[in-house]
């Protein structure tokens, strides 16, 4: 088996695009979100500062080896689950590293910093570490429910699993989007969408008030640095599956930052004009009003 | 049909039957109901005989009554009464262990009332 | 309804319906006309098979020998449990040594009645169980009463003690002797029990039959003591 | 030959002699007594032989020297002779028992007792009916007598009341029995047996009524329900001893005797036979079960064995030629392990089951109890089992299915008592009276040990000269499981080194035999077996018992795989089931799990044995390949049957309680064998099940598809009850059950992926199950608690069970890098191609649950807060380390080259589905709708992940270890790990949210069931009121109800 080195420059080159393109954007988005309260909110380059900030302190605190290791397994899982995906439709360069799996991979390949991460929050001994991992596991099972219908619907609905043959078959115009030809499975996504976001009404995973910052409690400095990187890279990689999914896929980059701004409006805007709901009740809103438009959509195909 | 002797002797052992059968239910007493018992074997030893009456013959013994030539057309069947006397003997022995365990029965408990010896049960 | 009520009646019930099976036996019951094939079979055989003229003894002590050994045995350990079972407990009121209840006196008629009868009474015993193969009668009727006269002397005096081990030898050499006997049968004649081992001899004479008046002989004496032992061992009860 | 006669004639000899010794003379009436019982024995045994080595055809014996019908005649056969020394045996050796009760008694005694054993043997050999009544009436008298004399042993006049009770009800069974006989003489004009069959009775005039009489009689003699209260006093209160006689050699004659009146009544009293044989059954193990007595208990059973001997007996007119080998392999087992039982209970001081504790000390008289109720229960190789089989398959082609339905049924209540006081006997406390070893009491026992494992072999001949089967007793696996019996006293690591031996030397004997499909199975039955037996060296001392029982499981396991027919399939099924109930037993706690485990197992292999019997209807042979041919109507309901069983020890929902308690109160490395091994043997047998049959259809039913949503349901529910609980080792028991719903849902699909699916399941769930298990068992052996809250950061004091944790974790959730992903993939793609689609949404939202209790596994057990009391905790044993790191490096391998197994499986099943293989190109793997390249997600990750900790490390380089407790908290400090570590009621909101799921509706199905069978018992049996005229009033009720029913059949 030959291996194209060239890949792996290429696979870094979206890499850094993705990572700059989120820590704008979030920044972004979070101004919007400040704004709809009618407060001023950050300056866009915030990210970077916080960022820099954090990388450059020095932490000598560790709570043993999963603790350490936490945060590597998040960003693992960030980086690894945008380079398993292709981002560009068409081409070579952006097609990262797709060909170690398909969409299975990437579906599966998300617990993998969620669980490394709850991990080494875990090891840190602090029990809102804990108490967020349950609410959060808790909460994913029935958030992923939609959206493991909504992929299956689109698997079945066009015989692949491969994402890179899914956006070949939504080319050709608009109509040929999956948001159009399967409405019932999109909608379903987007709900679980709404689920993974960590906003709300679905962020009291994270319940910035109640509990100081949820899990990341211990983390700090360059631990923290890791996560934030995260925090700008996951998101995107995440959004880039439902693009190619259900909105056509990107051929470009513009088209790309457009498409994934929408989407990630979309949360932001459900986050800002709902109240949070507790654990049991985003369950129940999950399997009421989402599982049902999943169900549907698989029995549509 | 109830015309021969047989089947007056038998009615009858079967009455005994069924009163010492009546007496062994009732009677709460352990020696009436061993008496009863004994009425019952009575009876059923009055069925047994009865079986083999014939009309008309005689003991199966040859004697110048009976010449052993004509003892076919001239005994009754002989094989019920060599039962009831096998029957008879077993009823003895019978009565005799029941006797025994009524003696033991009330050395134990002073008392002959079988409803009073239900310890063991379900 | 009182309980005792409800159990007659369904006494009542259950003894009906036995009722009614004896009834259909004996609505169906037709005495036979000829004797069937095995009573004819004795009938035709018994004098010269066996040489008996009583059949039912023939019947009794040959054919079905088995059987009666078996009764004889019933016989056996019913004395034997009798024996141990009243040895082994008494009354616990009467524990040995505590005053004795005055006894009625025995009449006079009696005590010498039985002094003038019991021998007699012995006598018929013997005469009917050595003539069981001719006359009505045989072991069994013999030995009974044979253990009349012993009732009639416990009767006369209650406090009179036979040997125990008297009658345990009596009994147990004359089963012995008894299943020796059916046993020789087996090896130098037709069978267990058959009674030619002796020769059948003449119809109607005391010395006939084979061995038939030596084995219901043995079959007296034996039930005779087993009778006797069960009588000794429960007026024994009563005594001490 | 010496006539039978003798076997009369000495004993009458003996007890006249007996007569004339001198009552002193007690040890020399004793020895006469046993020679004469011996010389009575060995006459039958002698003729025994004569008809088993020789083509002998019965003999009559005449008496008087004359022929019958015109005296009495008697006859030795093969059954005469056969139960003769039975008889003759039981009398010895319960003599033998007796021997202290006898001496006391002295010679009198002596020759009741001797009279007894001959009036038994005479009901078995006379030929005559009036005869017969004699013995009988001897036989009652005798026993009578025999309770009489016995009393003062207790000398409480329990024995005496229920003697006299016993009295009574033989004065009316012999006022019917003469009647009876007089006028069946009447009717036919003799009094022979033969001659009666001959002249055929029931139907000259008032025969049919005569010979009700003396049926009845004959059959109220067999105690049966409800005209039987006075027997099960006697059983009660009786000497044991007497009570073994009572119970195998009274019950055999009663049931010959039984078995010549129905050949005078024909074919028309079969029936009734039948009727009343079950009626019996059934009622009477329905009344064992509340009985707390253990004498009364096995009375209950005995009159139990001898209804369904009776039924048997009933059948014959299906059963033909092979009654014969089935009654007598049904009425021997009965007679010998109950006689056993009677015995031990000699030895056992307190009359409670729970006073059998006593008995654990000894592990030969374990040992015997254990001989004793599997041969009651009927599992190979007792004779039972060969007998059991036939018979159901008999009654199966005969479409008797009803009758076969009563007769597994009633056998499941019977195993329900009998092994539930083993599990008494396992773990109850131990009473302090000990358990009385005089020798000539044991040797009792050791006789019917013995004699129970020689009539297995004997049955595994015959079975062999009758039917062609294989004699199970010489299989090899089995053979050698049973030699660690012998090797018990060994040191346990002595004995671990053989038995990892021999199964390894067994895999490379046959290992040629396999094809892939099955070579899967064999490795993880025999080497998996071998690697997780790694763990059983930390065991210290002689581990008396695990060796045989686990043995005993894996020869099973590895005789189910080569099972080609339906019979040595069936041996295999039992082996194991019963191997893994004595293995589950070990544990500390786990006696009503390990019960309702082997309930659960045999009730489910009662199915697999309807089903098998129904699809051969009545041919000898089967094999499992046939199945295939069967057709509609059969084909579905053998389905349905074979499925159920199967699906019962893959714990399918509905059918799971069992597993959760069972694998959880295991031992340490009984565990991994439980869940890890022997779970596959449910799903190998359901896929040799999809092999052959394939889809059925079931009134409109596909059944294939029901199994569909049962995999599914199962698979949600089991992860939903897991992350519920406390314990780590139900969590982890629960996941099984999710894991095998998938499996099971795989097969369901019945496609080549969900097939490959379901056999990587198989593998992984061996392998990260067993790791986990030992993981969890080696902490909890350390920590001394199950419970997950008492525990708490334990990952530096045991890191290696962590790591064996964490990789497990990650296996069995299936994210990738490791192998638990390439299910996830291959069921994502085989799911496509399937129709049925709305059971995969249960299958997607068990999926992620599965997250929420292996988060909690990990993190509650290792991270978290270190309690004080385990600051010293250790690392787990070496031997329980070991065989995790191999796991963990298994999982790595099969992580990367999954190809190494699945290609061959994946070709191999190509036969079977050619379409949607997976192909393999290179490392990738492709599939008709995706692809997968393990080695380079495997790379990549590493990569990446190897990257980024390099960066941290060079930023954060100097990072040390804080304290516990040095954590941001809010506003307090905090001080103690119980209150800091959040780990009980883990997932709060979730129960709330979807806890109506779990409420345990099959576990409160099941206890009602079982409810509702001990109140129906207990009841009914107030209706045994001690009473001894009241029995008479159930007699007499038993003979008109019988009355109306046999009167009613006539023509």
């Amino acid at each position: 088996m030959t291996f194209d080195w060239m890949k792996i420059p290429y696979a870094l080159l979206t890499l850094f695009i993705v990572f700059n393109f989120g820590l704008l954007l979030t920044a972004f988005i979070a101004k919007i979100g400040a704004r709809a309260g009618r407060r001023h909110g950050i300056p866009i380059w915030q990210n970077y500062i916080d960022l820099i900030k954090n990388y450059g302190q020095r932490s000598s605190i560790t709570h043993g080896v999963m603790f350490y290791l936490g945060p590597v397994f998040r960003l693992t899982g960030g980086v690894g689950l945008l380079l398993f995906v292709p981002t560009i439709y068409g081409s070579e360069m952006f097609s990262n590293l797709s060909f170690a799996g398909d969409l299975i991979l990437a579906l599966y390949f998300v617990f993998f910093g969620t669980l490394g991460m709850a991990l080494g929050a875990g090891e840190s001994g602090h029990p809102h570490a804990a108490i967020g991992i349950t609410r959060g596991l808790a909460q994913v099972t029935a958030a992923e429910l939609p959206l493991a219908l909504a992929v299956f619907a689109v698997a079945l609905q066009y015989q692949t699993l491969s994402v890179t043959e899914i956006v070949a078959a939504q080319q050709g115009g608009m109509m040929n989007w999956t948001m159009f030809t399967n409405p019932l499975a999109v909608a379903a996504a987007m709900l679980a969408f709404l689920g993974s976001m960590m906003r709300p009404p679905f962020d009291v995973v994270l319940a910035p008030q109640e509990i100081p910052i949820g899990p990341p409690t211990e983390y700090h400095s360059a631990y923290l640095a890791l996560m934030q990187t995260n925090r700008a890279i996951f998101p995107i990689a995440k959004i880039v599956i439902y693009m190619n999914l259900f909105f056509g896929g990107a051929t470009s980059w513009p088209e790309f930052a457009v498409k994934v701004f929408l989407i990630y409006l979309f949360s932001a805007f459900v986050g800002v004009c709902f109240p949070r709901f507790r654990v049991e009740q985003s369950i129940r809103w999950f399997l009421i009003w989402a599982v049902p438009l999943g169900v549907l959509s698989i029995l549509w195909v | 049909m109830m015309t021969s002797l047989a089947h007056w002797a038998m009615a009858a052992g079967f009455v005994l039957i069924l009163i010492g059968f009546y007496g062994a239910l009732t009677n709460r007493n352990l020696l009436r109901m061993i008496v009863a018992f004994c009425i019952a074997d009575t009876g059923v030893n009055i069925v047994l005989v009865a079986v083999g009456h014939m009309r008309g013959r005689t003991a199966p013994i040859l004697d110048s009554a009976v010449p052993v030539a004509d003892a076919v057309s001239r005994i009754i069947d002989p094989v019920p009464q060599a039962l009831v006397l096998t029957a008879i003997v077993i009823g003895l022995g019978v009565t005799a262990m029941m006797l025994a365990y009524a003696l033991k029965l009330y050395e134990k408990k002073r008392t002959l009332d079988i409803a009073k010896f239900t310890e063991l049960k379900w | 309804m009182e309980p005792i009520m409800i159990k007659n009646a369904i006494a009542l019930l259950l003894l009906a319906a036995v009722g009614a099976i004896f009834v259909s036996l004996l609505a169906g019951y037709m005495p036979d006309e000829q004797l069937n094939l095995t009573a004819r079979y004795y009938a035709e055989r018994t004098a010269q098979d066996i040489g008996t003229a009583n059949i039912v003894t023939a019947i009794v002590v040959t054919y079905r020998g088995l059987d009666t050994l078996g009764e004889v045995t019933v016989l056996f350990i019913s004395a034997a449990i009798v024996g141990l079972v009243l040895a082994q407990g008494r009354l616990p009121t009467n524990v040995p040594g505590s005053p004795q209840q005055p006894r009625v006196p025995v009449g006079e008629l009696l005590s010498t009645g039985s002094r003038l009868l019991t021998p007699l009474i012995l006598l018929l015993g013997i005469y009917v169980f050595v003539n069981g193969h001719l006359t009505p009668g045989g072991g069994f009727q013999g030995g009974a009463i044979i253990a009349s006269g012993m009732l009639l002397l416990l009767l006369a005096d209650p406090l009179k003690h036979f040997s125990h081990r008297l009658i345990d030898v009596i009994e147990s050499i004359s089963g012995l002797l008894f299943v020796g006997i059916g046993v020789l049968g087996l090896l130098y004649a037709g069978g267990f029990l058959d009674n030619r081992l002796l020769p059948i001899g003449t119809l109607g004479e005391l010395f006939s039959a084979g061995v038939i008046p030596l084995i219901y002989s043995l079959i007296g004496l034996k039930v005779g003591s087993e009778f006797s032992s069960m009588l000794a061992s429960l007026s024994e009860t009563e005594e001490a | 030959m010496v006539s039978p006669l003798y076997i009369i004639a000495v004993a009458l000899v003996a007890a006249f002699l007996l007569g004339l010794l001198k009552e002193e003379r007690r040890g020399l009436a004793y020895s006469v007594t046993l020679v004469t019982l011996a010389l009575m024995s060995w006459i039958s045994a002698n003729w025994l032989w004569l008809f088993i080595s020789t083509d002998a055809v019965p003999v009559e014996i005449y008496t008087a020297g004359t022929a019958p019908p015109f005296a009495i005649n008697l006859r030795m056969g093969l059954v005469e002779a056969a139960l003769t020394l039975l008889i003759n045996l039981t009398g010895l050796i319960s003599g033998l028992a007796m021997k202290d009760s006898l001496l006391r008694q002295g010679r009198r005694a002596m020759a009741v007792w001797l009279v007894a054993v001959m009036a038994l043997s005479g009901i078995v050999l006379t030929r005559d009916m009036f005869n017969m009544f004699v013995f009988f009436e001897l036989a009652v008298i005798a026993t009578a007598g025999l309770v009489l004399i016995s009393e003062h042993i207790r000398n409480d006049g329990l024995t005496l009341a229920a003697g006299f009770k016993y009295m009574i009800t033989s004065q009316f069974i012999s006022t019917f029995l003469l009647i009876g006989i007089i006028f069946a003489y009447h009717a036919t004009g003799t009094l022979n047996i033969d001659g009666m069959a001959n002249t055929s009775l029931v139907l000259l005039n008032g025969g049919s009524i005569a010979f009700f009489l003396m049926f009845i009689a004959i059959i109220a003699e067999l105690k049966p329900f409800p005209a039987n209260g006075w027997a099960l006093d006697i059983y009660e209160s009786a000497d044991p001893a007497f009570s073994a006689l009572f119970s195998a050699a009274t019950g055999a004659a009663a049931l010959y005797a039984a078995d010549k009146l129905l050949l005078i009544g024909g074919a028309e009293w079969l029936p009734i036979a039948t009727g009343i044989g079950i009626v019996t059954f059934v009622a009477a193990n329905l009344l064992a079960l509340p009985q707390t007595h253990d004498r009364r208990l096995l009375g209950y059973s005995s009159i139990a064995q001898t209804g369904l001997i009776l039924v048997v007996l009933g059948q014959r007119d299906i059963l033909g030629e092979h009654t014969l080998f089935i009654a007598g392999g049904l009425l021997l087992s009965h007679a010998v392990a109950k006689a056993g039982l009677f015995w031990l209970s000699g030895l056992v001081a307190g009359r409670e089951l729970n006073a059998w504790a006593a008995l654990r000390s000894h592990p030969l008289l374990v040992f015997a109890f254990v001989t004793f109720i599997c041969m009651l229960t009927g599992l190979p190789p007792f004779p039972g089992f060969y007998a059991k089989w036939e018979l159901i398959h008999l009654l199966a082609g005969e479409g008797r299915i009803a009758l076969l339905g009563l007769i597994l049924f009633s056998a499941l209540i019977e195993a329900g008592y009998l092994f539930r006081w083993f599990g008494y006997v396992m773990k109850r406390e131990s009473p302090a009276e000990p358990v009385d070893t005089a020798p000539h009491k044991t040797a009792a026992v050791l006789v019917a040990v013995i004699a129970a494992w020689g009539l297995s072999f004997l049955w595994g001949e015959l079975a062999g000269a009758l039917f062609g089967r294989g004699n199970i007793l010489l299989a090899l696996p089995l053979l050698f499981a049973l030699s660690f019996l012998l090797l018990d006293p060994l040191p346990a690591w002595l004995k671990n080194t053989l038995a990892i031996a021999g199964m390894v030397a067994w895999f490379y004997l046959t290992y040629t035999e396999y094809d892939p499909l099955r070579m899967i199975f064999a490795a993880i039955f025999l080497i998996g077996g071998a690697l997780t037996l790694l763990a059983s060296y930390h065991a210290h001392g002689k581990r008396i018992g695990f060796y045989p029982s686990a043995m005993l499981m894996y020869a099973g396991l590895a005789m189910l795989i080569r099972a080609t027919s339906t019979f040595d399939f069936f041996v295999a099924w039992e082996l194991l089931t019963v191997g893994s109930y004595f293995l589950i037993l070990r544990g500390k706690h786990s006696e009503p799990h390990a019960l309702s485990y082997i309930l659960f197992s045999l009730g489910g292999a009662f199915m697999i044995l309807a089903g098998f019997a129904l699809a051969a209807q009545g041919a000898p042979h089967f094999s499992l390949a046939s199945l295939q041919e069967l057709a509609q109507p059969l084909a579905p309901w053998v389905f349905l049957l074979l499925a159920i069983g199967f699906m019962t020890k893959t714990a399918a929902i509905g059918l799971h309680i069992w597993l959760p308690g069972a694998h959880a109160e295991a031992e340490t490395d009984v565990s991994p064998m439980v869940s890890g091994i022997l779970l596959k043997a449910g799903l190998y047998g359901l896929i040799m099940l999809l092999l052959t049959m394939g889809r059925q259809n079931f009134y409109g039913v596909d059944l294939v598809n029901a199994m569909l949503w049962i995999g599914a349901i199962t698979a949600l529910i089991g992860n939903l009850l897991a992350i519920f609980q406390e314990d780590a080792k139900r969590l982890l028991a629960y996941s099984s059950i999710g894991q095998m719903g998938y499996a099971m849902f795989g097969l369901a699909l019945m496609n080549h992926l969900g097939w490959l699916m379901a056999l990587m399941f198989v593998i992984n769930h061996y392998v990260y199950k067993s790791m986990l298990f030992l993981a969890v068992g080696g902490v909890a052996k350390r920590t001394g608690t199950r419970e997950m809250y008492r525990m708490g950061g334990l990952i530096t004091l045991m890191p290696l069970s962590f790591i064996a944790t964490l990789i497990g974790i990650i296996a069995v959730s299936g994210v990738p890098p490791l192998s638990g992903f390439g299910g996830r993939w291959i069921f994502y793609n085989a799911i496509l191609t399937s129709e049925a689609r709305l059971p995969m949404i249960i299958l997607f939202l068990a999926g992620p649950i599965a997250f929420l209790y292996l988060f909690r596994l990990i993190y509650t057990i290792f991270l978290g807060q270190l309690k004080d009391e385990f600051r010293r905790v250790k690392e787990a044993p070496f031997w329980i380390i070991l065989p995790q790191m191999i796991y963990v490096a298994i999982l790595l391998v099969v992580a990367v080259v999954p190809g190494l197994v699945l290609r061959h499986v994946d070709a191999y099943l190509d036969q079977f589905f050619p379409n949607g293989g997976l192909s393999w190109d290179g490392m990738i793997i492709t599939s008709d709708f995706g692809y997968w390249n393990p080695i380079a997600i495997m790379i990549i990750v590493g990569v990446i992940f190897m990257t980024l900790f390099s960066w941290l490390l060079f930023v954060n380089r100097r990072a040390q270890k804080v304290k516990q407790f040095n954590i941001v908290f809010s506003a307090e400090r905090p001080f103690r790990p119980e209150t800091t570590h959040f780990a009980w009621n883990f997932f709060a909101p979730y129960r709330k949210a979807l806890g109506f799921l779990t409420l345990p509706l099959v576990t409160l199905f099941w206890s009602t069931m079982t409810d509702f069978l001990h109140t129906a018992g207990d009841l009914t049996r107030r209706f045994y009121t001690g009473n001894g005229q009241t029995y008479a009033y159930h007699l007499l009720g038993f003979v008109i109800i019988v009355y109306l029913f046999g009167m009613g059949i006539q023509p």
